[in-house]
């Protein structure tokens, strides 16, 4: 088997807050990112996915080193860049990318579509073959972007336009890892569907590798080749995509799957929905034990002292549950 | 009389010498108000004042003709006083708490005075000599009573320190207290005063409430500033500083015991620190006819309220005991070429001057001595300086340039700083509005000569602390001075004359200064009152022809009451109201 | 009988600085009482306009408003549209009820909960402030808010996303309102709490036997929620009808696009996804034709180049299924890939 | 295949306006009548003073030469208004005779000194502190932000009052400047010294949002230096702020510079600054109110419509705010 | 809540100790020399010297800190045998232009100043606050640009312009104001009318500058808060358009005004130097300023700098304190 490009080993991020407000004080630890492992290997997209606060995001942040990991190791491309230095992650750069989930806030408005494609260029020092100018309206040109526009402002364009230019951002330097944190969600529906078809084509021109962060299950499913299911900080389940969406084994996963909405009337009416009681705890108050024993329907005692370890159950499955359901034909 | 105070400096400026003709008269008094003519008693009478506050309540610390007027006629009594009449015969002295105006033996040594009886203090009890004694002393503490006149203690026959300090360190210290008491003794109720020199009017310095008694037992130390203990017809009811005093009678003292005071209002308030324009706007609309203003008009308005004629009853437009002039600092470094200060004096546009502070009418006439033509004998015209045929008083620039053209020669370093641009000539003077317009006027004046003048404007509260500060004091300084009674033994050894409490000039320096100083202190012993004239006005003439001062201008002043106030009249002595005959009509 | 609501040609337009923004054009719907309508479409076609036009939460110096919206009351019909503001004002709330996308910033942070419903209760009912929280409550209690009597007296930053909307659905249903619009009430949920959220408008519609406008882009919550569909685009309905007649036999390109783009999560064999190229049209200065013509892959295959001259109308393909498309039956079944 | 899949999407000429953020803010900023109008008259009274030496010499006039001629005998302005007259526009100054006219242009060139040095000697230094605090937060900018808690619990005006003259002569002493140069040396240190916390604040919080912004971070992860998303993301963004700080703070150091005159602790003669007339004006209310209603008029017009000119500039750049 | 306070309370001692001792090195380092200043006349190295012991400027700093800091706890003596006096504690130091105990000086004067302050802080938020409603309630109409004017005028007219102007021209040309008066403290208590006669034209004149901005601030801040999403859904509950301003919008967007006019209102305590000089006020303002300018007096200086400091420190506390009850999301975490 191929090396990996990415190895995340027990990553834990781990963020100081002042939890009071004006008549209490108290510091605490938001565990965002407890214990996370990871495997990417070239040409393959990983699906990260979780509700808003389980830390998917800050995984994606921490492995590009944007955060400083707790604890852990991360290997890139078979180097542990844990605790490289901003100076010595700087080269590496070049090997490892980030698409953003908001593509207003994630282009300087002060800057034209050429500078912000060319930054990428200006930082490396790389003078691309042909000429930079070239070289970034070609990028435009391979992203779906009319080259003439390399001198206008992001206002002056839509929001799937703009996506498009993180995008060449992104590609500029012919990265071996992107990561893409919610790379669509902030689009409308119609435009989508055109990022990810570019994202797809771009992985397979390149051979890249994608780690895509997001929440909405439908999109995962469909660009992803493995999926890491995560709640509060914690990897819950991680397999293949058809063994974990025909046969998720993890209680939170099938309850996550069932909440999915479908868009077909019919099936969506006849479909089993799990319906969660409650909200997600709070990040710096974790429950003990299993973290999704509050919600979770089969909790039992065992699940609100010991914490489940994540465990091979099945070749190229693994879950962290006590009483995981059963395995369907 | 007393040295001006800083306000009155704020208003006087700098100007220089003009015709001799107005210098005979030693009054061109304006209208005053007659005495007594139907003086009503009750009622509450306002005195308005910019100032903050009197300079000094203390007795011993009182020093400006002002408050030496006011408080001396409404709150305290001296051995002697000046008669509280109008014109030149408010200048003898009566007796006050004595029975007579003193009694000097041993070539005017010593001095013996006798207390009248029953004047009383405000709780009834008798002024008593300890009391005077008492009074006396207080000065020789120089850390706490500051300000004060010097005579008593330069006088009073005490050993001094190498440093000129009296070895007598005052009551509160008491060090020395029975060289004191050696020097100062009761018996009974008479008090001798031992003195080191002939001092043949020292009754006139005993005019000066450093001399008054003061109650051991109510002595507040530097609180006393604040609410002397009285023993005169008023006393203070409240007083704060910045906003007012209220002075209400004193039931304790008696008509009877007291010839020289007459108090007609039930109450008394000053109110301090008003605008200056609101202070105007008070007398010029006469909103409040009991009114007394404690100042002058600034100069814009003294022509609205001295024009108009139905405030002829009013106003008096007098010429007061001062003299202001610019004192030149003679130290090496500073302005030691006389032909340097020469050229300043004739560059100077005094008419503009003149103008700009209010006129000849209001401000002054330029002046020719150090000496005021009303000291009488002290007083004569000097030659040279504005009686130079190449004077103008607009200014006379070719004449400078000559002069500069000598001094390049003569002094060449003076000539290069009075010059140079980037150094020029600095003179000191106090921030004001009038004075910064002032500098206007010398700096464009002087630049005709080729002179380069600076200005280096302190505030007013600063300004003397300053300026006497030899390290401080840079080249010319404005100030003013008025004779502490009618001789010019207050004026010369005070103004020029290292031991003196007002040298500007620094000219101890000076070659010539020896043979000054000599000269200087023959008069001052001398006993031959027509003598001593003669020499003060050969030093006059000898200051004015070194040109340590320039420009004396012989100030004019400008008093007004509002319509309710009666018993005006002007005490000559004191340069100010004869507060003690005022009333509420 | 005839629908508590009906919308007759409801146009709402704004004047900016770069021109008049037509922000819904000639809308005509209805929907009844114990009925859920939900409105797709993507940002800026016009969906949000239409629904505070007709809660007349719309700016009213700003905005010009044609055509008529009309409740049936128990006390006769109101075109809100045109009656006085005042009266509108007292149909708010107890006629006609609206929960809004964000419920974050929808509650008033220096009010607690209790204030803030009661407040809603009292306008319409006498009671004193206790009464307004105890029927504050029973309205947390219904919408599933665990210890209700003690969160009543919390503020909203003390609730999570969920229970927030969960507070707005109970503030909306207090005064036991007829019609009730729902403005993308589940786009700031997680997926689970969605579910909790649109079970709960379900139970409640049953409850108090609503009309439910939903407002959405997402066809998946309309799949599970809806009995007819309203598909907006560029501030037209350009198709109308049953919500299965929608997914199963849509008669505009524009509908079967949106059907094509989106990846199903049921659907594991990786299709590539269809995309609609190109963007949505701006508001301002709509081409003439039809809208969508830019966008549509089969404009083409209309005559006379008719998409770029003639807008199409509103007209009915088959039993209450409403298209706003010149393409033919036929064209439209191969644009459905044959179905 | 693929590509075409990719092209086909292209836009098909989205009409959005081809236009930088400058000149949308200019656009803006033109349609704003009362703001142009401002402008002009803020140019018309700057220039007025940049030209002062070439105007006053055009009219013939001098801002250091007296005219005797027009005063009376006791130095008032002869004629009405202040003496005014072909000669003298505005009148001349009792006292002196000096031109009023001159008097203020001139007198308006220490002003607009003042101001324009001290604006932006703060805008600068506040930037500079602002940003590097906001983006590196830490220690330094806990210890930064208590100084200048510190520092603002000072009651700056009276500190300049009490320190401007001992200032002033430890500035001369140690020959940094002399005279009026000192007395504005010091003036604009103070200002500065007080005035870089407020705008060091903005800044700030605005840097440390500005800091959230997923753009930074994608600088970042292209392996950006902090120098480099300082200067190159951050501070091209900051301009704006800087901008409508510069505008709204000129009109008030230009009234602060006239107030601290006024109160004796500016400029000195025989300078002329707005606050230094007017102080020497009150004097002379009753009998040559020209002379202290025209500078008055004429501060408080350069004062509005620089005020209206900063909300102007502030509305163009930053329509939403409408602070 | 106790721990809170107890824990905001120590800092703020902390910061006004360390504003004292930069107070007094500030001033000790500065070439002024009180000592000189109030020698006078007579003024001979000794006499100097004397002072300087008088004054207890013959001391390092620190002992003069320490005294200070001492005087304020216990009292301080000065003088010696017969002038000996004290001043009972809290002792500011004592004055020996004025020869009253500082303490006493700031007792006098802090009543004017806050007279001065409360008036005109009154004045200017009613009027700053209510014509920033009106102005937002009609926006872009005709009271809307009047108000606009209005604040133009009020932010561009210096107070000491407007000061003098209302002096002059208005209350003395009139004769609203005695002017022997003017200036003259009136207690409320006594003379309520004196009182509001005394002060009227000073607040306003302090008032129109502040009014502006309150107005202008208030506006934004109503507009802005209009425009929130739960003003939104009030209007969608059927509450009244009043009701809406009243209850919601305006609790809102008047909260942040607290803050502001909490610390304006502090700074207006350490002294309204310009009105209280033009109207003759006896305040801290015409007291330090005076201090400064006519007689550089040091201790009068030193407390009156303190004091100002003291009080936007404090009310910084209060603020924050005050803050916290009305904003629910910054009282609980």
């Amino acid at each position: 088997m191929t090396q990996p490009i990415l190895k995340v080993t027990g990553l834990k991020k781990h963020f100081p807050v002042s939890t009071g407000g004006v008549f209490s004080k108290g510091k605490g630890v938001v565990k965002a990112v407890d214990g996370v492992d990871l495997e990417i290997f070239p040409g393959q997209t990983i699906g990260l996915v979780g509700e808003s606060g389980c830390g998917k995001t800050t995984v994606g942040r921490t492995v590009l080193k944007l955060y400083e990991p707790t604890a852990g190791t991360i290997e890139f491309n078979g180097e542990d860049i844990t605790n490289l230095t901003p100076k010595q992650m700087k080269p590496r750069r070049s090997q490892m990318q980030m698409i953003f989930q908001d593509p207003f806030a994630s282009l300087n408005p002060r800057q034209t579509v050429g500078t912000l494609i060319g930054n990428t260029f200006d930082i490396q020092k790389i003078t691309p073959q042909g000429g930079k100018v070239e070289e970034i309206q070609r990028l435009m040109k391979r992203v779906g972007l009319n080259p003439e526009h390399i001198n206008r402002y992001p206002h002056e364009f839509s929001g799937g336009q703009r996506q498009r230019i993180g995008v060449a951002r992104a590609i500029a330097l012919k990265p071996k890892l992107i990561v893409a944190d919610e790379p669509v969600s902030a689009l409308d529906v119609s435009i989508q569907a055109q990022v990810v078809n570019l994202l797809e084509d771009l992985q397979e021109e390149f051979n890249l590798s994608y780690l895509f962060v997001a929440h909405d299950l439908s999109v995962v499913q469909h660009i992803s080749d493995r999926v890491v299911v995560m709640y509060l900080g914690k990897v819950m389940e991680d397999a293949d995509k058809k063994d974990l969406f025909l046969n998720p084994r993890h209680p939170y996963t099938k309850a996550l799957l069932s909440a999915v909405p479908v868009p077909d009337p019919k099936i969506g009416r006849a479909r089993e929905r799990i319906i969660l009681q409650g909200d997600l705890p709070s990040p710096v108050n974790p429950p003990a034990g299993c973290v999704f024993n509050t919600r979770c329907w089969k909790a039992q005692d065992k699940c609100r002292t010991e914490v489940p370890e994540l465990v091979q159950i099945q070749p190229g499955h693994k879950i962290a549950c006590h009483f995981p359901e059963p395995a369907s034909a | 009389m007393s040295k001006m105070t800083s306000r009155h400096l704020r208003r006087r400026l700098l100007a220089t010498t003009a015709a001799t003709a107005l210098l005979a008269a030693g009054v061109l008094v304006g209208t005053a108000g007659t005495a007594n003519a139907a003086a009503k008693t009750g009622g509450t009478l306002y005195f308005i004042t910019h100032s903050e506050q009197f300079d000094h309540v203390d007795p011993a610390r009182v020093y400006t003709g002002r408050d030496i007027a006011f408080f001396n006629s409404y709150l305290y009594r001296n051995l002697v006083s000046y008669k509280p009449t109008a014109g030149s015969a408010g200048s003898s002295l009566v007796a006050d708490l004595a029975t007579n105006t003193g009694v000097p033996s041993n070539a005017a040594k010593t001095w013996t005075f006798t207390l009248r009886p029953g004047s009383t203090w405000e709780d009834g009890s008798a002024v008593t000599c300890a009391d005077v004694a008492y009074g006396v002393s207080r000065p020789f503490a120089q850390d706490v009573i500051t300000d004060g006149p010097q005579y008593l203690v330069q006088a009073l026959d005490i050993p001094k320190n190498d440093d000129g300090s009296s070895k007598y360190a005052g009551p509160y210290k008491k060090t020395g207290q029975e060289l004191f008491d050696k020097a100062v003794s009761c018996k009974g109720n008479t008090i001798t005063f031992k003195l080191n020199r002939s001092f043949a009017d020292f009754n006139y310095a005993l005019t000066y409430p450093a001399g008054a008694p003061v109650k051991k037992a109510k002595d507040t130390g530097d609180k006393y500033d604040l609410k002397p203990y009285s023993n005169g017809p008023y006393k203070i009811e409240s007083y704060q500083i910045g906003d007012e005093m209220v002075l209400v009678r004193n039931a304790a003292w008696k008509k009877s015991s007291d010839s020289v005071r007459t108090p007609y209002a039930d109450n008394l308030v000053v109110r301090f620190g008003l605008a200056e324009d609101v202070r105007d706007q008070i007398m010029l609309d006469n909103s409040i006819p009991n009114t007394v203003s404690l100042d002058g008009l600034m100069p814009a308005n003294n022509r609205a309220f001295f024009d108009d004629p139905k405030k002829a009853n009013q106003r008096m437009n007098v010429y007061d005991p001062y003299v202001s002039y610019a004192a030149m600092n003679v130290a090496a470094g500073h302005m030691d070429c006389l032909n340097v200060r020469k050229a300043v004096f004739f560059a100077i546009n005094t008419q503009a001057l003149i103008d700009l502070s209010g006129g000849t009418v209001y401000y002054g006439v330029p002046g020719d001595s150090p000496v005021k033509p009303v000291l009488g004998l002290d007083y004569k015209p000097t030659t040279g300086n504005i009686h130079d045929p190449a004077w103008k008083i607009t200014g006379a620039p070719d004449k400078a340039k000559e002069l500069m053209a000598a001094a390049k020669t003569a002094c060449p370093a003076a000539y290069d700083r009075a010059t140079n641009p980037d150094k020029g000539i600095v003179w000191d003077i106090s921030k004001t509005s009038t004075n910064e317009k002032a500098s206007v006027l010398i700096t464009n004046a002087l630049k005709l000569a080729g002179i380069v003048m600076k200005f280096n404007f302190i505030p007013g509260g600063q300004y003397y602390s300053t300026v006497m500060n030899p390290e401080k004091q840079n080249d010319i300084s404005s100030a003013g001075w008025g004779a502490d009674w009618a001789n010019a033994s207050t004026v010369i050894p005070e103004l020029f004359t290292k031991e003196g409490g007002f040298n500007l000039s620094q000219n101890w320096n000076d070659a010539a200064y020896a043979a000054f100083k000599k000269k200087s202190d023959a008069a001052k012993n001398e006993t031959n009152r027509a003598k001593q004239a003669k020499g003060w006005q050969e030093l006059g003439q000898y200051v004015m022809d070194q040109y340590w001062i320039i420009r004396p201008i012989f100030g004019k002043g400008q008093f007004q009451w509002g319509s309710s106030v009666g018993g005006v009249y002007y005490w000559e002595p004191q340069g100010t109201f004869g507060f003690g005959q005022l009333y509420v009509k | 009988m005839s629908a508590f609501l009906e919308v007759k040609n409801l146009t709402v337009s704004f004047p900016t600085e770069d021109g008049l923004v037509q922000a819904s054009n000639d809308i005509s719907f209805s929907v009844d009482r114990g009925e859920t309508l939900a409105v797709v479409g993507e940002s800026g076609s016009g969906k949000s306009v239409t629904s505070l036009a007709i809660m007349g939460l719309h700016n009213r110096q700003t905005t010009n408003i044609n055509g008529s919206a009309v409740l049936n009351l128990e006390s006769g019909p109101i075109d809100v549209i045109s009656a006085p503001e005042e009266q509108v004002r007292r149909l708010r709330g107890k006629a006609m009820s609206m929960i809004f996308q964000d419920p974050m910033s929808a509650l008033h942070p220096y009010y607690s909960i209790g204030d803030q419903l009661s407040e809603a209760w009292r306008l319409y009912n006498k009671g004193d402030k206790k009464a307004g929280f105890k029927r504050a409550t029973e309205m947390l209690e219904l919408v599933g808010i665990p210890d209700a009597s003690k969160r009543v007296k919390e503020f909203p930053h003390q609730f999570s996303g969920g229970m927030r909307q969960r507070v707005m659905i109970a503030m909306a249903l207090i005064n036991n309102p007829a019609l009730l619009i729902a403005d993308e009430p589940t786009t700031a949920l997680d997926v689970t709490v969605q579910s909790q959220i649109l079970q709960l408008l379900k139970d409640m519609q049953k409850e108090f036997n609503m009309a439910v406008i939903l407002i959405t882009h997402d066809l998946g919550v309309v799949a599970e929620v809806a009995d007819r569909v309203n598909v907006m685009y560029a501030g037209k309905i350009v198709e109308q009808g049953v919500a299965d007649g929608i997914y199963y036999k849509p008669d505009h390109p524009y509908t079967i696009g949106l059907l094509n783009s989106i990846p199903r999560v049921d659907q594991l064999e990786g299709k590539r996804l269809i995309a609609i190229p190109g963007q949505p049209p701006s508001l301002i200065n709509l081409p003439q034709g039809c809208s969508f013509r830019k966008r549509c892959t089969f404009a083409d295959q209309v005559a006379d180049n008719l998409c770029a001259t003639i807008a199409p109308s509103l007209d009915m393909k088959e039993n209450a299924h409403f298209s706003r498309c010149h393409l033919t039956e036929k064209q439209l079944v191969a644009a459905r890939g044959g179905k | 295949m693929a590509d075409n899949a990719v092209l086909e999407v292209e836009d098909s000429a989205q009409d959005f306006a081809q236009r930088t953020p400058k000149q949308i803010a200019w656009k803006r900023f033109r349609r704003n009548k009362v703001g142009v109008a401002s402008a002009w008259v803020a140019i018309f009274f700057i220039m007025a003073a940049v030209l002062a030496p070439i105007i006053v010499r055009l009219l013939g006039l001098s801002n250091t030469l007296t005219y005797p001629e027009t005063l009376n005998e006791y130095a008032m302005p002869i004629g009405k208004f202040g003496g005014i007259s072909l000669d003298h526009p505005l009148g001349v100054e009792p006292g002196t005779g000096r031109d009023v006219l001159s008097l203020l242009l001139y007198g308006s060139r220490i002003s607009y000194t003042v101001a324009v040095i001290t604006s932006v000697s703060t805008i600068g230094l506040g930037m500079l502190i602002g940003v590097s605090t906001g983006y590196f937060r830490g220690r330094v900018d806990a210890i930064v932000g208590r100084f200048s808690d510190f520092l603002l619990s000072f009651p700056g005006t009276f500190m300049i009052i009490a320190l401007s003259l001992p200032l002033v002569q430890r500035v001369e002493a140690m020959g940094i400047a002399k005279d009026n140069a000192a007395r504005i040396v010091v003036l604009v240190t103070f200002f500065v010294f007080f005035g870089w916390p407020g705008f060091a604040r903005l800044i700030r919080s605005q840097a440390m949002s500005m800091r959230e912004r997923d753009f930074v971070m994608a600088a970042q992860a292209m392996g950006a230096s902090s120098w480099r998303i300082i200067t190159k993301e951050l501070l091209p963004n900051l301009w704006p702020t800087a901008i409508v700080f510069l505008s709204l703070s000129l009109p008030g150091f230009l009234s602060a510079e006239a107030v601290f005159s006024f109160l004796g602790v500016g400029v000195q003669a025989p300078a002329s600054t707005f606050g230094l007339v007017l102080s020497d004006a009150i004097g002379y209310w009753r009998d040559d109110p020209a002379y202290l209603l025209i500078p008055s008029t004429m501060l408080v017009t350069i004062v509005l419509s620089l005020n209206l000119l900063g909300d102007a500039i502030r509305d163009a750049l930053d329509p939403k705010g409408s602070r | 809540m106790l721990k809170y306070l107890v824990r905001r309370i120590s800092a703020t001692l902390v910061v006004l100790t360390l504003i004292s001792m930069s107070v007094f090195l500030i001033f000790d380092v500065l070439p002024m020399d009180p000592a000189r200043l109030t020698c006078g006349k007579a003024c001979s190295p000794a006499v100097v010297e004397a002072n300087r012991h008088r004054l207890g400027l013959d001391v390092p700093v620190q002992v003069q800190y320490g005294r200070w800091v001492k005087g304020l706890f216990v009292g301080r003596t000065y003088g010696e045998g017969q002038a000996e006096f004290t001043c009972p504690a809290p002792a500011f130091g004592y004055s020996f232009n004025r020869h009253e105990c500082v303490t006493d000086l700031l007792k006098r004067a802090f009543p004017v100043t806050l007279s001065l302050a409360i008036g005109a802080f009154f004045l200017w938020l009613f009027v700053g606050v209510s014509l920033g409603i009106v102005a937002a309630r009609f926006k872009n109409r005709w009271p809307d640009r009047a108000s606009n004017v209005f604040v133009l005028v009020g932010t561009s007219l210096p107070t000491f312009i407007s000061g003098i102007l209302i002096l002059l021209f208005v209350a003395l040309k009139f004769g609203f104001v005695n002017p022997i008066d003017l200036g003259k403290w009136v207690s409320p208590f006594e003379n309520p009318l004196g009182w509001i006669n005394t002060f009227i034209f000073p607040w306003i004149t302090l008032a129109l500058a502040y009014a502006a901005t309150y107005t202008r601030f208030t506006r934004s801040n109503v507009i802005e808060t209009s425009s929130e999403d739960y003003i939104r859904t009030a209007r969608a509950k059927g509450l009244s358009e009043k009701v809406i301003l009243r209850k919601h919008t305006l609790r809102a967007a008047l909260a942040p005004i607290v803050t502001l006019a909490g610390l304006d209102f502090a700074g207006l305590l350490g002294g309204a130097i310009i009105t209280e000089g033009i109207f003759n006020l006896p305040g801290l303002g015409r007291l330090s300023i005076r201090a400064v300018l006519n007689d550089y007096d040091l201790p009068i200086i030193v407390a009156t700098t303190m004091l100002a400091a003291t009080f936007l420190v404090v009310m910084n506390l209060l603020v924050d304190i005050l803050y916290a009850y009305i904003d629910p999301r910054v009282r609980v975490a």
